[in-house]
């Protein structure tokens, strides 16, 4: 990954984070004008509970660079156990990404509360400036070159 | 062993405590032993058992076909009972509804015997056959160590020569018996999460999906990649998350009727050292 | 049996009286002591009160030392020595950081694996029973308060023995000497301690109040295991009196004291008739 | 094909300032399936939601997104705008280009162009988002109260005044909690039985309250407007209906000398008893652990000899009772924290240094109550417990187990400062050559009055007060000698005490995590109930339809407590303003036809808002097994959409397609 094409790279990112803290602790970023890049694109859903492994993969299909996931802390939880079920599926789905090759220093796991307006700041600078130098997934992007949309009438 | 299993299937029908019996026909010298489906006590003689009795015919008993029949017995090996477990875990079969034939087991060739380890079905309402002398597991060629040895990037190639050979035929999805479910996720539509075509976008997101559907599932019977047309080896991804599921969780599938299974139960005391 | 042995600066000094009657009860009972070679000041109020790394550098010093002797368990009779040695030893055990600085300092390794026993603690290795039977004089007629004063058992977490709010080691050892212990309420009250020469109108009113109580619940004697407490109440015994125009007369003795009678060695042996208050 | 108008807002010109609203606008415009895409200064304000209003009815438009702040600030103002004009609400969304853009990216042309992304994903859901209906629940308008101290007793007086049916549940054999224990209240001092007695009786006569007193909540089912409650009626052996009361069973039983438990051992009562005089309903109880008849089985037999109307039941047994019921108002008060050496489950290490078991005239503060009532078992003379003579000098502890990190609980337990001085002030009326001391940190006196009342009791009733703790208590020749230190005066500090009282901390009542868990309602580390907000609900909690008050959710005072109770049943009278009451509809279902009934999502939902279930054709006749959601208790998290391997459960508002479409979106 030669200097120039780093530099010049800007990755993209999809952050798939739960409503109750995670969302709140990057609107808390927003009222306190804590700048960070803005390779993210955040996607709301109501617990992280409800992220599905399907969705990890689906983002790298679309072209994304990497994906981070992120919600309350264990105990935090909204609805008491969505994080407990999403941590038992992401320890084992990240043994099958590393016995596929899949890059799994592209996906990245964190718990950000609602007060964490810093910490989601931080993650956001970190995970940017991590894919900038990990570059392009071309790997992953290489096997959807050309591929029907999952939603047909969605057209572009 | 082949004489008592043909009695005990006549006794069974002819006593009507079952309709149909699942069991293993007869096949060339080389080929694998089909299942076949007695209902009648003088077709008895048909059940045959040797060293080419591969299928696990607890795939059968979810099939609606089956279930038709009315209340089955169902001819399985040690490796083959697990399945049931499972089944019976995930209320896909009503063990009492059931009757099962264990046979005792002393192999049936690798690489589905290579990390055996119920050699006698611990569960049946009838075992047929002594306790074999333990086959010895010999660990058998671990693909799966091989695998994990290379780097990521040469494992991506790996998995990308191999999944250029899947043709989508879903076999392995057919031959499991793990695998129940009326319409699959494969087959959906809006959205389609997988992508249908077997281009390597596909047949990737295919793979994936099977895996961790399996995943602190599967038992390890080796059907798969037994049934793969394309020979190519899935087990090394059910046994990867197997060995997993075992480090993380200490839960191995299938062996323990009362242990609460994986997914759908949480702790906060789940150890991992990958989330900040 | 060989124990090592950490005098510390009272039982060479002003109450040399306790390292005679220490050595000659324990000799009695076949405990060889054996001094720390070239052992230093163990910091006491001094240091902690002014430098806590220093009060942590003197004591791992003397543990280095006894390792080096090989010693893994040793005996300090005085229990400021014994509670500053523990808690060095606490630290050198949990703080890896702090034991590679203070090896520096003392310029000796010092892992904190020697364990630090008081003299009660030496009896009850040995054993009540075995104690017991080694008694020819029976100190019958002694009624004895047995007096723990502030540090025998404090800091709980520190020393772990006994209960600090209610202790009872002593009794059972005067017990198994065949004497008589009372009830009372000043076992772990201050006796004023340091102040004996900064401030002794406090240590005045306090050992007062101590002798008092032990009296009212019908003591005879007072039983210490702490070299200050025996300073303040048998030395200062004379001062109170006439302070407070009482007539105490209470004689104050060394837990070893009462060991070494009971196994019949003589006053002098055990230093006993070099106390302020002595009958005879 | 959906006809979207896509909505642009300034927010004056925190969006505009760095996102080129303009360009957004007409960017949006050629999306397809937008029909009208415009920007607006302040979308929130009143003009701002009529454009949208009118641009529907105009355009024709069937689905609405409006770009413009977090949707915890909006979502719900444009979902009401939307609605008005004729749109589903459920068809609006929300791109936060303010606090997620706006505001975090400076650079106008990477911000302008994250902007158009941002509304580009919410057009793709939209497009896909389903019209939605809220849910409407029944409710059952009758409401249960738990616990019937002066809090339980209030809120079903206002619940059943407000004309509806309470359901209250009392553990012990009488309702009146704490209060009917103590002797005069702080700061009025007029005696709790004179205030509270007549709301006992109120409580027992109401023709809406049905009181299931000595009996517990076993079990909790149902959802919001809809609980199945189950109760434990505990043995009484005695028939309340046909016992009149009269005092011959318990005037007769031989087995006198038990500690009477309403007296916290003060005084004691036979094995059949009423626990005290005012005791609503005014009807006996017979202990099970005392009664030779019931411990043995036979012999004795006293009391059914005596009773004329033949109500002692030696055969009584548990009964289970099931009461539907709509609401619930926790009301479970507190117990004192046990000073002793045991603490139960806390890792609390207690007070040995205080003596509390091991001398008799150590007593705690609801003792000393009991010592000062006038129906206590000294009928109000302040004696010592050991010898029974009057106790000269009192000193008074605060702070015992409170404010206390390293050996007690880190909390203020609020009301002892007050109680204190109002005993110092009770016990100088009784032993007027008696002199009361008092230990204390802080004085905590905030409420009305409640400062005036503490400089009296200094003032007028002498009570003297030091500023500093005790650090031991022993007994010397019939003395309790409390060892402390007065800070303020810098000097150490013996007090000959005749009797010492201990203030001891607040802690909730026992059992109450049991019955949290069978509420699904939060609770602390120290077992204080959750409420959902501190300041803004401060008497809901996280469960739908559950409300709590009093001491079970923080130590707080009479003033207080009764206040709450109003406030949550307050709250439960909204709930049966209703007909019907309306649950956001973003819940889960299941595709019954195509669920494997594997039944993973019923182990995995935390609510068990899915059961499983049979799905039968229009006639009955069994089809096959399946999971189904009761939309009632799904609270919408859509765990079990991820952990469903066939995709037959799905989340309205968040559906797979939805999501899919958003993802898509990004390319």
């Amino acid at each position: 990954m030669s200097e120039a094409i780093a530099m010049s790279f800007e990755p993209k990112i999809i952050a798939y984070v739960c409503n109750w803290c995670t969302y709140l602790g990057a609107d808390l970023a927003g009222t306190n004008r804590l700048e960070y890049p803005p390779n993210v694109r955040i996607l709301r859903l109501p617990c992280t509970g409800r992220i599905d492994f399907n969705l990890i993969v689906k983002a790298f299909e679309m072209g994304a660079d990497a994906v981070l996931v992120s919600g309350c802390h264990p105990g935090d939880c909204h609805y008491t156990a969505g994080n407990y079920h999403a941590r038992r599926r992401w320890m084992l789905f990240r043994s099958l990404l590393e016995t596929l090759g899949i890059e799994t220093e592209r996906v990245q796991f964190t718990w950000i509360s609602a007060a964490e307006g810093k910490k989601f700041q931080q993650v956001i600078a970190e995970i940017t400036e991590k894919t900038r130098a990990l570059g392009p997934y071309t790997a992953y992007q290489g096997l959807c070159v050309g591929q029907a949309s999952a939603c047909p009438e969605a057209t572009k | 062993m082949t004489e008592r299993l043909r009695q005990t299937a006549r006794r069974l029908l002819e006593e009507g405590k079952v309709k149909v019996v699942i069991g293993y026909g007869a096949s060339r010298p080389s080929a694998a032993a089909p299942p076949v489906f007695i209902t009648r006590p003088d077709d008895a003689g048909k059940l045959e058992w040797n060293d080419r009795c591969f299928a696990n015919l607890a795939v059968y008993l979810t099939r609606k076909e089956v279930k038709a029949l009315g209340k089955a017995a169902v001819v399985v090996k040690g490796c083959d009972e697990r399945a049931l477990v499972v089944l019976e875990k995930e209320s896909q079969v009503d063990r009492s509804a059931l009757y099962v034939i264990g046979m005792a087991c002393d192999g049936v060739g690798a690489p589905k015997c290579a990390g055996c380890q119920v050699h006698l079905p611990r569960f049946a309402d009838e075992v047929i056959g002594e306790a074999a002398p333990p086959v010895a597991a010999e660990p058998g060629p671990n693909g799966l160590k091989r695998l994990m040895a290379r780097s990521p990037a040469e494992r991506w190639a790996f998995w990308n020569t191999e999944f250029a050979r899947c043709v989508k035929c879903y076999a392995c999805r057919q031959v499991c018996p793990l695998c129940y479910c009326e319409r699959c996720i494969a087959d959906k539509n809006r959205p389609v999460v997988i992508d249908t075509s077997a281009t390597p976008k596909g047949n990737f997101a295919w793979h994936i999906t099977r895996a961790f559907h399996l995943a602190a599932r599967c038992i390890g019977c080796g059907e798969c990649t037994r049934a793969c047309p394309a020979g190519i080896p899935l087990g090394l991804l059910n046994q990867s998350l197997a060995q997993a599921t075992e480090a993380k969780f200490g839960y191995r599938p299938g062996m323990d009727p009362q242990a609460e299974p994986v997914f759908g139960a949480w702790s906060p005391t789940d150890k991992e050292d990958f989330i900040r | 049996m060989e124990l090592g042995y950490y005098p510390g600066c009272a039982l060479h000094g002003t109450s040399n009286d306790y390292e005679d009657s220490v050595r000659a009860c324990l000799e009695a009972l076949g405990v060889g002591l054996k001094e720390v070679s070239d052992w230093i000041c163990c910091g006491a109020t001094a240091a902690h009160s002014i430098n806590h790394k220093l009060s942590i550098a003197l004591p791992a010093r003397n543990l280095a030392l006894a390792e080096r002797d090989g010693f893994d368990e040793i005996l300090a009779p005085c229990p400021m020595c014994s509670m500053e040695l523990l808690k060095a030893a606490d630290l050198m055990k949990s703080d890896g950081a702090l034991r590679q600085e203070m090896g520096r300092i003392v310029e000796l390794n010092c892992e904190g694996r020697t364990s630090v026993l008081n003299l009660i603690q030496v009896f009850q290795k040995l054993g009540l029973d075995r104690i017991k039977e080694a008694v020819r004089r029976p100190l019958e007629g002694l009624k004895a308060a047995c007096y723990y004063g502030c540090l025998l058992t404090r800091p709980p977490e520190t020393l772990r023995f006994d209960d600090c709010e209610r202790p009872s080691s002593m009794e059972a050892v005067v017990a198994a000497l065949g004497g008589a212990t009372v009830e009372w309420n000043y076992k772990t009250e201050c006796c004023g301690a340091g102040m004996t020469m900064a401030n002794e109108d406090i240590v005045l009113d306090l050992s007062h109040k101590i002798l008092t109580n032990a009296a009212a619940h019908g003591a005879n004697c007072v039983v210490v295991a702490c070299p200050m407490c025996h300073v303040n109440l048998d030395m200062k015994q004379a001062d109170i009196e006439r302070r407070y125009s009482v007539r105490h007369g209470m004689t104050i003795y060394y837990l070893s004291d009462l060991v070494g009678r009971a196994l019949g060695l003589s006053d002098k042996a055990l230093g006993i008739d070099r106390h302020f208050v002595y009958g005879g | 094909m959906a006809r979207i108008g896509v909505f642009t807002c300034w927010c004056g010109e925190n969006i505009a300032r760095t996102v080129d609203v303009e360009q957004v606008a007409a960017a949006l415009g050629e999306l397809p399936g937008v029909h009208c895409s415009l920007h607006y200064k302040y979308m929130c304000s009143e003009p701002g939601q009529a454009l949208i209003g009118e641009k529907i009815k105009n355009e024709g438009l069937d689905a609405v997104v409006v770009a413009s702040c977090s949707p915890h600030m909006h979502l719900r103002t444009f979902r009401k705008t939307a609605a008005g004009a004729g749109v589903n609400p459920y068809r609006v969304e929300m791109a936060n280009i303010r606090e997620q853009c706006s505001w975090v990216h400076h650079d106008r042309a990477t911000a302008t162009a994250k902007a158009i992304d941002l509304i580009r994903m919410s057009v793709a859901k939209v497009r896909w988002d389903e019209p939605l209906e809220p849910i409407k629940v029944p409710v059952t308008r009758r409401a249960l109260v738990v616990g019937g101290g002066v809090a339980g007793i209030q809120a079903a007086l206002d619940i059943a005044d407000g004309g509806y049916e309470v359901v209250l549940v009392e553990r012990d054999p009488s309702i009146g909690g704490k209060m009917a224990g103590l002797s005069e209240t702080f700061p009025t001092l007029d005696c709790s039985q004179c205030i509270l007695t007549p709301r006992m009786v109120e409580v027992g006569q109401h023709p809406r309250i049905k009181l299931y007193t000595y009996s517990e909540v076993e079990q909790v089912e149902g959802y919001l407007g809809n609980f199945t409650i189950t109760i434990r009626k505990k043995a009484r052996y005695v028939d309340i209906k046909s016992c009149t009361g009269c005092g011959d069973c318990w005037n007769s039983c031989p087995i006198k000398r038990n500690p009477s438990e309403f007296d916290y051992g003060m005084g004691m009562r036979p094995a059949i008893y009423m626990p005290f005089p005012q005791a609503v309903p005014a009807r006996p109880v017979i202990d099970k652990e005392t009664c030779t008849r019931l411990k043995k089985g036979k012999g004795c037999g006293l009391c059914e000899k005596k009773c004329l109307t033949h109500s002692i039941h030696f055969d009584d047994q548990d009964q289970l009772v099931t009461e539907k019921v709509g609401a619930v108002v926790v009301a479970t008060g507190f117990k004192l924290y046990s000073i002793g050496q045991e603490q139960g489950d806390s890792k609390t290490t207690g007070y040995g240094e205080y003596g509390y078991g091991k001398f008799k005239d150590v007593v705690t503060s609801l003792q000393f109550e009991r010592l000062l009532s006038a129906s206590g078992p000294t009928g109000g003379r302040v004696v010592r417990p050991s010898d029974g003579k009057e106790p000269k000098n009192v000193v008074f502890l605060s702070c015992v187990g409170s404010r206390d990190d390293a050996k007690g609980l880190p909390y203020c337990s609020k009301i002892c400062c007050m109680y204190t001085a109002k005993h110092a002030m009770l016990y100088k009326h009784k032993v007027h050559d008696g002199q009361a001391h008092v230990f204390y940190m802080d004085i905590r006196a905030g409420g009305k009055n409640y400062e005036e009342f503490v400089r009296r009791a200094i003032e007028q009733d002498g009570a003297r007060y030091y500023r500093g703790r005790v650090s031991r208590i022993y007994e010397e020749n019939g003395k309790l000698m409390v060892r402390g230190a007065d800070t303020l005066a810098g000097a150490p500090v013996t007090i000959e005490a005749d009797l010492v009282v201990l203030a001891a901390a607040v802690v909730p009542a026992a059992g109450v995590r049991d019955l949290a868990r069978k509420l699904n309602v939060g609770y602390d580390e120290y077992g204080f109930l959750l409420e959902s907000h501190p300041k803004l609900r401060p008497v809901e909690t996280s469960a739908a339809g559950v409300f709590i008050c009093g001491a079970c959710q923080a130590p707080k005072d009479i003033p207080e407590a009764v206040a709450q109770a109003s406030a949550a049943a307050g709250k439960a009278l909204i709930m049966f303003g209703h007909e019907e009451l309306t649950r956001e509809p973003e819940v889960a279902r299941i595709d019954e036809r195509n669920c494997a009934a594997c039944f993973t999502c019923v182990r995995t939902c935390p609510y068990h808002a899915i059961d499983r279930a049979e799905l039968l054709t229009p006639r009955g006749v069994f089809v096959k097994r399946t999971a189904r959601v009761n939309p009632g208790l799904c609270m919408g998290c859509g765990t079990c959409v991820s952990v469903c391997p066939s995709k037959s459960a799905d989340l309205a508002g968040f559906t797979e397609q939805e999501i899919y479409a958003e993802v898509e979106a990004l390319v």
